[in-house]
């Protein structure tokens, strides 16, 4: 995870910084937000005396009380359904998922009104509500505690969805989520929860706002797009690809809903080549909505097509089998490797690939 | 690993967790529904002749809403004829800061609230989703997924009384609501934390074709909030005078902090589940007839005419003021509501997100280029044609025969 | 719809035919699979009694009893969940969603339980369910009532997605979804129920298994993807095409998952260029995977960018104004256009549409 | 409009679906956990043998799994420790053709019932998601979602109904599992289907760190029978011999058709959630302490020595049966599991798909370029680092901190 610390320290703020991990700086967001506005109230499984299994809301019950920041009963369309009405009434509520697939029982909730219920009043009724889903895996999770669902969200008209990689955007776009005016799917890679990065509670670097990507890196040769948990790894990947020529550029996306196309076609126009990658399924996952954006709009600057390395199309894989099914540095290299570079033009590259009856045995 | 050493152990009082917190004895309702009307009971005239007046508005309401669907001006309309009562209850119990949440069958408890009837029926007419400002009449959208909307007022009604405000809320559910798991999370929501909410559950007898016995095997719906800790009340729906005290006991009691309370209004739906319904096909006119009996509208009538406060002159200026709203409702339902299709876009996000500003240039663009040919050609293409859907689309409405909401 | 009917009946067998509405083509399809296995038992919301609000199961409960066609209590996620109870001893439930959004609460026993028990067990407990979701729009629907919902099955591995267009497709594929092993969504178009094509109930025509896509219009210029729904609306504008010069071929894909890569990207290798069209929003859709497969298999056979043509990003709309959101055929060959034909290669092209500051005002 | 005209239409008696359909009085379970050990009872003093080994065995077990997680063997383990008489009762009450549908925390109840403990714990070890055929034992896979298995169960004892087999299913919840909607839908449905099911209801005082008087206000978790119809029995859970006496009461009701009951057994967990869980942020060390005095195995110990069943014969046998189980525990754990990561292909479908044969050969390629890759060079990169995750994946599990289930 260094090189994106690196990274996002290097965004040049002057006050006094230590190292802090994702989670601390989730936090502090909350605990900033709770300062600041007292209409921002948190709802959720264990997240009172306990501060969550993860630790995200520790001490806050605490500090703001228990009205404030509360123990629900388990029942997650009842926490989603009752953090409506409490928007309804003026309320700004912070709602935590405790892993990403405990959220699906408050599907309905969250599709049917939460990413409704301002056009259907034609915005009398706003839903400023934050959803914090801890997503993804390569935590050893059993089975349940590793999903990607971001595919469910983005595909729901009326969710922003947003996902942050670095400490920096953990807190930054964590409260441009609460203060956002609508419904806001955050989803925490849980894997990153635990890494570090100098930073200052006191004076926290400000960040691009909710809709805009980052290039992480800049590179001339391709680039690779992806978000959350797998940003640390296209960010080893452009370090390895150096040893093979390759000067891979990185762009963070950051938010998922709104999509920020200027800075994705920008980069990949630049550089003409592109590789997708995410944890989540790769069929009906993300990566084909942003393949076919990317394609729609830099068609005659690409020197092939768009690749995509993602999990496979299988439900999250048990612990000991969970390291093959990650998208790593090799598989991004070996995408990269498949990008019809001009030495490779007599080869049969990856359109003669895939088809019905093809691949494996 | 044995523990035959521990002396003693087994002559330790068990530990306080187990008792029962609570005798379940003043949760339990009545073993019958609860009504006045027809009793010896001392009843205010004023309030009868203002559920009267309610309740047969309300039917005309009914009445004039399904005509609407005939002529193609409702999409649909699911009419409440037959639990009149109820639904004036409902919408006249409220103190003005209670917020109500209707399901999609209780138009009636809005307008009985004094909401505008044309405002009321945005969603079964097609125009928009829902037609009127719920801050403004704290009434919330009709909730067509069932039982959702509960989970809902128990926020709100939390939320209000975390800001120390006096707001109740009152949450109205079909039978076939309490089945849904959103009915049992908000029950227990509300109950855990003592939220001010009261839900009205309307059994009606049905759920579109479902009977009550095929929908649960309980004593009364009344009887599952026992499970809540929380009182269940069993009242004649049909009686508006009985469930409108019923409800305004469980609503003061909230307002005190009391908690919530669920009450079962027993009644009938006379009619289809919507126009769209054949009822004859799950049920007896017979079973129809017998409840017809049993008519809001007449308990109430005999009651005032025993109390000398219904005479013919009563009747007449009743009768007259439930027309004018109908007449209101049709002239105005039967104007072409003004639509802006860009609309469409523009209440998604609060702000239009990029992707939403390309895709509404785009169907302006589609718009102006229509406009153009309908003013090359007499009878130009339209936006129905444009959608590749059959001719009729614009009349706002189609239906394909058996197709229900 | 008759394009349609026409090619479907123009398969060719030999009994008497009649007009069928595809309706009553599902509802044999039900009747039949239950005379032929007892295990097959129908759940759902007034099944029974009533025969579904659209009929779909009229006289199974009076032919087969309620034990086999059930009313059960108006609770989704009870329904699907006893339904995987069932499969699990043996039964192969067919379980019927009222309507699209419906289904929503049932979602976490979806995808945690239905979608996944197979895997779980290691193929011990198979999940031989049909679910039935009358879906999508174009009927005056209100709210709630016409959802595209397949983007979230897509995205759920374990699950098949199938969708028929024709009468012959619905009785086929419905029979095909009952005997399957696996859980299908079997995704039923509400505004084709009524539409009719001549069929023969007494020898149902022949029709290609689950995961295979058929060309339902040979074409040379370029090819429509599409499904369910959109089918008619991409035939009549394939008919509209010819004035325009066009020669457009149409593939109904009929099974989401498993996809059938082979005949699209045979198509699209033919044609060089093609169009998706669903009725689904665009953003997350089924149109972007399918656009992504499509460039990856088939980049140096493309003219131009998949174009996709979609409902728009936006909750469905009251039915007053459903007209304009529905893919219809202008919009269709407003994208056939967009293909940047010989003649356009002066223009700009869509390559510059788009991005973060563009677009409308 | 009105319907003054209708004479004596409110004389009429009111219809039939109004009254409550059946006495609440015989559902409602009793004020205090019945229990039997300790009390006059006559007990079969075999049974009262088998629970005792199977408790023993029980907590052995729990202490073996917990041994387990922190030698990185298993990734994570929820203890019974003090739920052990719950837990053995319900493994063992069962007849042959009946099935259990245990909850995340509930290995105990089937390795009661007489699975192989390292199957069991393959959800927890991390080799496979479930690690027995459920058809085999008829033991359905452990469910981590909440509540989810609760529907399942309805569902199978329902088709075995409908088969006209005599098969009865066992559900296990926890307390905090009982807000969930899929537990009231549960519940519904089997009660409306009077399918043989029981729930067991584990009331163990917590869900993770929220206790019983956040997840609930009924006087009760078995008072929430009332509401679906169905009997409620409240049950000493550390009781061992009343827990299996009042599940088999209940089995036998649902087998001879007498439809599904809910048994809550009142227990408490002794150690913290799950390894990972630190308990002491939530309660007191004197609670637990209060709890202890209450042992499962020492209410059976006492009872067997005051029947003169239990010397320290017997008990040296119980323990040394129980040291076997774990010493076999230990070394099947401390080897590494035979995995095949192509595996993970294989059984998502019937048939794998084309784009999964294809996901399959890639993985293989890979697999086999590391190979290559390892016979190259001695200390060779492995699928872990392939997969950009920090060393130490390929141990199976990785816990950060505070991580837990
Ligand atoms: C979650 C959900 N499932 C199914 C439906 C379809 N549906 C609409 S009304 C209805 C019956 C409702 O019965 P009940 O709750 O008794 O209310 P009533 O119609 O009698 O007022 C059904 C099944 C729905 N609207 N929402
Ligand atoms: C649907 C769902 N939501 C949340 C969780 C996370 N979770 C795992 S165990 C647990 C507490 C369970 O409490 P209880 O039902 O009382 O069972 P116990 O742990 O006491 O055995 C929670 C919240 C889950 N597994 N499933
Ligand atoms: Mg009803
Ligand atoms: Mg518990």
């Amino acid at each position: 995870m260094s090189t994106v610390e690196t990274i996002s320290a290097a965004d040049g703020t002057t006050a006094a910084r230590k190292p802090v991990t994702m989670a601390q700086a989730l936090n502090q967001a909350l605990r900033d937000a709770m300062l600041e506005d007292p209409t921002v109230h948190l709802m959720g499984e264990d997240i009172g005396t306990l501060g969550g299994v993860f630790r995200v809301t520790d001490g806050l019950a605490a500090e703001f009380g228990e009205d404030r920041c509360t123990d629900t009963p388990l029942a997650e369309a009842g926490i989603l359904g009752s953090a409506i009405g409490m928007a309804m009434y003026g309320l700004r509520p912070v709602v935590e998922m405790q892993f990403d697939a405990f959220a699906y029982p408050s599907f309905e909730q969250l599709v049917s009104h939460a990413a409704r219920m301002r056009n259907r009043t034609r915005g009398a009724l706003p839903m400023p509500i934050t959803v914090r889903v801890p997503y993804g895996g390569g935590i050893g999770g059993v089975e349940h505690h590793s999903d990607s669902s971001e595919a469910y969200y983005m595909a729901t008209p009326g969710l922003q969805v947003v996902t942050p990689a670095t400490v920096a955007d953990a807190y930054g776009l964590l409260r441009a989520a609460i203060v956002a005016e609508d419904p806001v799917i955050f989803m925490e890679p849980k894997r990153l929860y635990w890494g570090k990065a100098d930073w200052s509670s006191a004076e926290p670097e400000r960040v691009p706002p909710i809709g805009r990507a980052v290039v992480r890196r800049r590179g001339a040769s391709a680039t690779l797009i992806t978000y959350g948990p797998s940003v640390p790894v296209c960010m080893a990947a452009a370090e390895a690809a150096r040893a093979e020529g390759w000067d891979l550029e990185v762009v963070d996306l950051r938010s998922l809903v709104p999509f920020d196309d200027v800075t994705v076609a920008e980069s990949v126009r630049r550089t003409g080549r592109a590789v997708v990658v995410h944890e989540s399924a790769g069929f009906g996952g993300p990566g084909g909505e942003i393949a076919a954006r990317i394609t729609e709009r830099c068609f005659h600057h690409l020197e092939a097509p768009v690749l995509r390395v993602t999990g496979f199309d299988i439900p999250y894989p048990p612990p000991m089998l969970e390291s093959h099914h990650l998208p790593g540095v090799e598989r991004v290299l070996d995408a990269v490797g498949r990008l019809q570079w001009e030495s490779d033009w007599t080869a049969s590259g990856v359109s003669s690939a895939g088809g019905f009856e093809g691949g494996g045995e | 690993m044995t523990v035959l050493e521990q002396p003693g152990a087994y002559h330790l009082a068990p530990p306080p967790a187990w008792r029962p917190r609570l005798d379940p004895a003043p949760l339990l309702p009545d073993g019958e529904p609860y009504h006045l009307l027809g009793t010896e009971a001392d009843l205010d005239p004023e309030l009868l002749s203002r559920l009267h007046a309610g309740v047969v508005r309300g039917r005309r309401f009914n009445e004039q809403a399904t005509a609407l669907t005939k002529q193609g001006r409702l999409a649909v309309y699911p009419s409440s004829t037959g639990q009149e009562a109820a639904e004036v209850a409902a919408g006249l119990v409220l103190a003005e800061q209670d917020w109500l949440f209707p399901s999609y069958r209780d138009t009636l408890a809005a307008v009985a609230r004094g909401l505008d009837p044309v405002e009321v029926l945005s969603l079964l007419r097609g125009d928009w989703h829902s037609g009127y400002d719920p801050r403004a009449t704290r009434v919330a959208p009709l909730s067509t997924p069932l039982a959702t909307q509960l989970p809902h007022a128990v926020g709100l009604a939390h939320a209000a009384r975390l800001r120390g405000d006096d707001t109740v809320a009152l949450a109205m559910v079909g039978d076939g609501g309490t089945s849904e798991g959103d009915f049992h999370e908000a029950l227990n929501f509300a109950a855990v934390w003592q939220s001010p909410v009261v839900f009205l559950v309307q059994n009606n007898g049905f759920a579109i074709s479902v009977p009550l016995a095929k929908q649960t095997a309980a004593p009364s719906l009344a009887h599952k909030a026992v499970g809540y800790g929380m009182p269940g009340r069993l009242v004649d729906g049909n009686d508006a005078a009985a469930t409108h005290q019923v409800l305004g006991e469980a609503i003061e009691r909230a307002r005190e902090g009391g908690g919530p309370t669920l009450v079962e209004a027993v009644t009938y739906r006379m009619e289809a589940h919507t126009n769209a319904d054949d009822a004859s096909r799950y049920r007896s006119s017979e079973e129809v007839e017998h409840w017809r009996a049993h008519d809001p509208i007449a308990l109430l009538e005999r009651e005032l005419r025993a109390l000398g406060r219904l005479d013919e002159h009563t009747v007449e200026a009743v009768r007259a003021d439930a027309e004018d709203m109908a007449a209101g409702m049709r002239d105005r339902m039967n104007a072409d509501p003004v639509l802006c299709p860009t609309e469409l876009f523009e209440h998604v996000y609060d702000q239009r997100t990029p992707q939403l500003r390309e895709q509404s240039a785009l169907l302006r663009a589609e718009l102006a280029a229509d406009e153009e040919l309908a003013a090359e050609t007499a009878a130009g293409g339209t936006g129905a044609e444009r959608a590749g859907v059959p001719s009729g689309a614009d009349e706002g409405v189609r239906r394909p025969g058996s197709e229900t909401r």
